[in-house]
């Protein structure tokens, strides 16, 4: 069911550093594309500096940053140093499964990549509907004037 | 070496020299001495080695319960291994972090040094970081065999690092690690890589350690895979093993969740990689069939979590298969708890016992029916691909992956061509909606169809599409109690 | 009424002069006025019946999940209820302490007075010390359908208050209240005691209030039985029920870990009920089997109990039962948490949702053996107890037992022969060791006596005897890692 | 397998009150035969006077309590007056399943049932040996010269 919430977005999604989970990203991309955004899908094994690169020359309105094996704390924070260098500040979200352990409580994650930069912090198995919602509100707040109004989401 | 890449068992010199070449480059440093790391792998094997404790489970009809578990800190580690021993497993894991696994040796220390034992950076155990004598420390301290984890298309001193400890397990091979784990590798890079670890494990085995290998083939991990083209990968991964002289093979079933379509595929994986090992000359090599709990996305919830484990124990127990890869009630949370990895491993236990011993009673025709299915797709895959490497498996694969005569769904791998689409049918037993240019025999190809069109007369449109596919990602999550009488449970 | 006991129905007039001597006798005061209760209950039934949703999962081939579950205070009892349903459970009980299933409603009365929320001195709700108003506010403040669980040989009072206050289930009947849950009580003494139940449901239904009732009959508890002697039991509760216009029934298959005996179980008690209802002439009763978790020890670890669940829903799931009563991962410990008991409802419901939908792919040929096996052992002891008794089932009942053409095992009742014994085949399975004098044909004799030779050749003498019983006891325990090398765990 | 560690003891053997599990002293029954003891079997339901009867009647060694629904703290009280009414002193065991709720501290329920008078209590799933090496234990405590010696002990 493809709407236009998101029309002419741009949104770059990947997997950051050495995670190889891909099913996640898949889902995401099919969303924001049926959301009507364009995508630029970086895949799996997704380097800080390409992550930059792109956000860079793709001109991207939003970049979603997934990481699955517990390894978004190692690879995080080059991401956004190197953004802020780069002198982009496009809306950042982050999500997957961003602790190492099963014990670590959820608080203590979010506040951690919050504090890092992102804008967003997501909980693991969060629909990407959500997140299509929540990039159309950040966008607004943004002023992002071609989005439709408020009354029109339809998501 | 020949240089075009082929299954031909890679020459003795020829090893040596990119040992030498493997250990500079990536570690600065004199290859490990062989003779060394064989004096003591071959009294640690004898202690406590894999090989022979599959050998009696397989002679004897048990099953041999093995969970996954790595943390970065050495005191933690043992005691995990520990917990796990004392749960029942009959052997134990070290799965190596994903730093490691991409060779960011460095950056791997630097995430120990920031871990305690109640807190683990990594997601996995840093088997460079710890090296060689601490690592033989650790499985000297264990009662069971170890087998350690890791998947990437390089593992060449992962591998050898592994060995030199004292593993007599290890996990993978060229179509997994590549195909289902990596980005921009291809099999021309990364089977040569792979040949290399089986050839050294060809030395050990020649010099009195006999080391286990998995073969996961495209255990399709994350989604649902077509049993028959999950064995392709197996018994591929398995020819190229044997290829390079591996005695010790465990052939991967991933189990889906449909009972009587896992245990078929248990049956069938193990007769057709003994039948294509023999057919390829390999006939010394021995096989342990292993089920594996479902791969793709796990309930969050506990108890549903307990309830996805036990439909795969129950097909792993009907089998009858002598290794059983065990997850845990955590999976869909995060690492799990040590606690919580030996729950799962009792339960597994419990059940298997329960139900291994009524397995005949329990063997349907529907088992028989999804068995010839099986076989009847694989051989017509694997046959294809043969021919295309005129008898090679290795060129054969390179050569089908290119056309999709090899080709598997939702890979994050750029070089597969990714057109076939899998899609369960009304049972949830797995089919084809897509099979690209898989070369399929006709009569499949009717069954297939026959079977999904239970699911097609469900479905609105009466067709099946991408969606449908999406659908069943949570085909094993059960969310809310569909009462009888409807109605919101939680008000 | 005729003076000797038998299967006719209860005199209208009987039934009311009965109703105001036992309320006189036990409660000193009137009888409920049925009209008023009528009214209430109508509506109750209207807003959340038990039949209702029985029905609607018998046909459309859902499985209702039922926990147990009471204790003495009111707010922790709706507590509980409210977990429970939230959990998934499809009809909610009230399980009632057993003080009050003796008839000592006082001294139940002074023990609710020391329970609290948080901690109850009693094992049950103590239904006639929170009486008709009260429990009427409880079940109306939960969505469910609810079943009121007690079995003793004189339940009137705590029946009539349970109907009163807008039950629409009930547990147990004649066979199993007296013959398993009973020292000194007679059939003689104790079926008048449930007819005049049953002619109290029969009434209720007149007016417009269906309620279930569970036929439990030899539901062998404890130890394990023969399916088929367990299932004489439950045809001849029905009939006894049907006597006296019961119209909803629910035939009890108790589950025991032998997965194909098991669903052959489930579906041979349904046959049979219905078959022998409609030769007796009630053809009208609508039954509704239910599959019921293990009776007997539990193990205490929670991961093997959660195995002991398994193997039972699996049971359940292939077997399509509409209902299924559920124990707790906590079962072998104590009365359980209401968390626990909301896990084991999730678990259940979880994994009776992945296997139900796959179950004709998990028929398997033994199913069909086993369940052929019970309809001829279970007619043909039922054809001989009905012959005794000149076609009605509760003289035939009565005299049966006498010379034990009606038999069960380890029964604590002192008017049971109790020279049947049963013990597991080497899958399992269970058998007769020792049929006493049960009237078997000689071709069920012989299939049982082939089953048992298997474990006969594993027992040391060849023989097996008393000590291979109570070895059974354990058959659902399962201590110590049996890992292929052996050795100790532990260590 | 019969020894003749209990030859000639009688033991009192039911399950109290309003408990209907017959299955822990059908056991217990066995045991204790087995191990050469004069076992008198009440069953279940049986009345607290019906123990003080029994072991008074019948001169017990020892009386076996067993409960397993919950409501032993119900009944064993009015037993241990009635056996001190009746100048009965014989060893006194209770066991089964001791307390209502699953989350009961088993210490709590020791302690209680100990204060109450008996001379042990035995958690759930006590192996009926344990209860019959107890006994000889405490019998030879007690004096009783008829038992064999420690060594020959060989249950
Ligand atoms: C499938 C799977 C695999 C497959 C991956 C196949 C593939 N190529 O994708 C395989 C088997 C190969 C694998 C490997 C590993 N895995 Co893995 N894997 C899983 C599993 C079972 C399911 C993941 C999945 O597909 N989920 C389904 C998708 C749809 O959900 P999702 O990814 O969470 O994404 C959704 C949302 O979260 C959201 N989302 C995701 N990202 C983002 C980002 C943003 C910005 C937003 C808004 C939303 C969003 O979008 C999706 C919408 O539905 C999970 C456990 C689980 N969840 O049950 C473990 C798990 C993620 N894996 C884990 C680990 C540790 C590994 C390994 C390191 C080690 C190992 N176990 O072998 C390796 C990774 C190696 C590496 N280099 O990265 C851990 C991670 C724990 C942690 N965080 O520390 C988990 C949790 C398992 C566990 N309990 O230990 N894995
Ligand atoms: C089988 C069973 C039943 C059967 C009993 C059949 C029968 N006639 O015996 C049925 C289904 C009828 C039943 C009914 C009830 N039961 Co019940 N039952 C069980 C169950 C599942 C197994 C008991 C058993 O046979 N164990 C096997 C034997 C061998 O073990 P044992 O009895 O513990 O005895 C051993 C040792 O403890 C020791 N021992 C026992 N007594 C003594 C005494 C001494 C002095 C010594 C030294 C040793 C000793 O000897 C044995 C050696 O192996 C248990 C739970 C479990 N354990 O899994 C619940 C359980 C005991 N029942 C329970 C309850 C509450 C009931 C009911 C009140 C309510 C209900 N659930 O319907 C009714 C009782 C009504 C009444 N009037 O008493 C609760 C009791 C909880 C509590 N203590 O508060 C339990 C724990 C279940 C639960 N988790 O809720 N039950």
């Amino acid at each position: 069911m493809v709407t236009s919430v998101l029309r002419r977005i741009r949104v770059v999604v990947g997997s950051i550093g050495d995670d190889i989970h891909v099913v996640g990203i898949t889902l995401l991309g099919h969303a924001l594309r049926n959301a009507g955004a364009d995508v630029i899908q970086l895949g799996i094994q997704t380097s800080p500096a390409e992550f930059v690169a792109a956000a860079v020359t793709e001109d991207a309105d939003a970049v979603f940053v997934s990481s699955s094996n517990g390894h978004a704390g190692i690879f995080c924070p080059d991401l956004v140093a190197g953004l802020r260098e780069a002198g982009a500040d496009p809306i950042l979200y982050v999500g997957g499964n961003l602790s190492v352990s099963a014990a670590t409580p959820w608080d203590e994650v979010r506040e951690r990549f919050a504090r890092m930069g992102f804008d967003r912090v997501y909980p693991p198995r969060t629909l990407p509907d959500q997140a299509v919602r929540d990039l159309a509100a950040d966008l607004r707040a943004r002023g992002s004037s071609d989005l439709p109004e408020q009354g029109s989401q339809n998501v | 070496m020949s240089d075009q890449v082929s299954n031909e068992m890679l020459d003795l010199d020829e090893l040596r020299a990119q040992r030498a070449s493997v250990f500079h480059r990536q570690l600065s440093r004199e290859p490990y001495d062989l003779d060394e790391a064989w004096d003591f792998a071959r009294s640690n094997a004898e202690r406590c080695g894999m090989a022979a404790t599959l050998a009696r489970a397989k002679s004897t009809g048990d099953t041999v319960a093995i969970p996954r578990a790595g943390v970065a800190h050495w005191d933690a580690q043992l005691e995990l291994m520990r917990t796990l021993s004392a749960a029942g497993a009959g052997v134990v894991p070290i799965t190596v972090d994903s730093l490691t696994r991409s060779l960011k040796f460095e950056d791997a220390a630097k995430a120990l040094a920031q871990s305690t034992p109640d807190r683990s950076v990594l997601n996995g155990y840093p088997l460079l970081a710890h090296g060689v004598e601490r690592t033989r420390e650790l499985i000297s301290s264990v009662d069971r065999p170890v087998i350690v984890r890791a998947n990437a298309i390089d593992l060449r001193l992962v591998a050898e690092t592994a060995f030199a400890s004292g593993a007599t397990g290890f996990v993978s091979g060229p179509m997994y690690a590549t195909l289902e784990y990596s980005k921009l590798g291809s099999l021309e890079v990364s089977i040569p890589n792979w040949q290399y670890i089986f050839r050294l494990m060809g030395e050990y085995a020649a010099h009195g350690v006999p080391i286990v290998e998995d073969a996961i083939g495209f255990a399709q991990s994350g989604t649902c895979s077509v049993p028959s083209l999950m064995h392709v990968g197996v018994v591929l991964d398995a020819l190229i093993m044997a290829g390079q002289g591996v005695k010790h093979i465990v052939p991967y079933q991933m189990l889906q969740g449909h009972v009587a379509q896992d245990v078929a595929g248990c049956l069938a994986v193990g007769t057709l990689t003994d039948e294509y090992l023999a057919k390829l000359g390999f006939g010394d090599v021995r096989t342990y069939v292993a089920s594996s709990d479902w791969n793709g996305a796990f309930p969050s919830r506990q108890p549903d979590a307990y309830g996805l484990l036990a439909a795969n124990v129950l097909a792993c127990a009907i089998a009858r298969t002598p290794v059983n890869y065990v997850k845990t009630i955590e999976e869909g949370i995060g690492v799990p708890t040590a606690a919580a990895n030996a729950a799962s491993i009792r339960f597994t236990r419990y059940l298997t016992h329960l139900i291994s011993r009524q397995a005949a009673s329990l063997i349907s025709p529907e088992v028989q029916f999804e068995l010839e299915l099986n076989l009847m797709e694989a051989r017509a895959i694997l046959d294809a691909v043969l021919d295309m490497g005129d008898g090679d498996p290795v060129r054969g694969s390179i050569s089908a992956l290119a056309v999709g005569v090899l080709d598997i769904p939702f890979s994050p791998n750029v070089h597969v061509r990714g057109n076939v689409l899998p899609v369960r049918d009304a049972d949830g037993a797995v089919r084809f909606l897509d099979r690209g240019a898989l070369p399929l025999p006709a009569a499949a190809l009717r069954i297939e169809a026959e079977r999904l069109a239970s699911r097609r007369a469900r479905s609105g449109s009466g067709e099946l599409s991408y969606q449908d596919v999406i659908d069943d990602l949570s085909f094993l999550e059960f969310e809310e109690p569909t009462l009888p009488e409807g109605g919101d449970p939680h008000s």
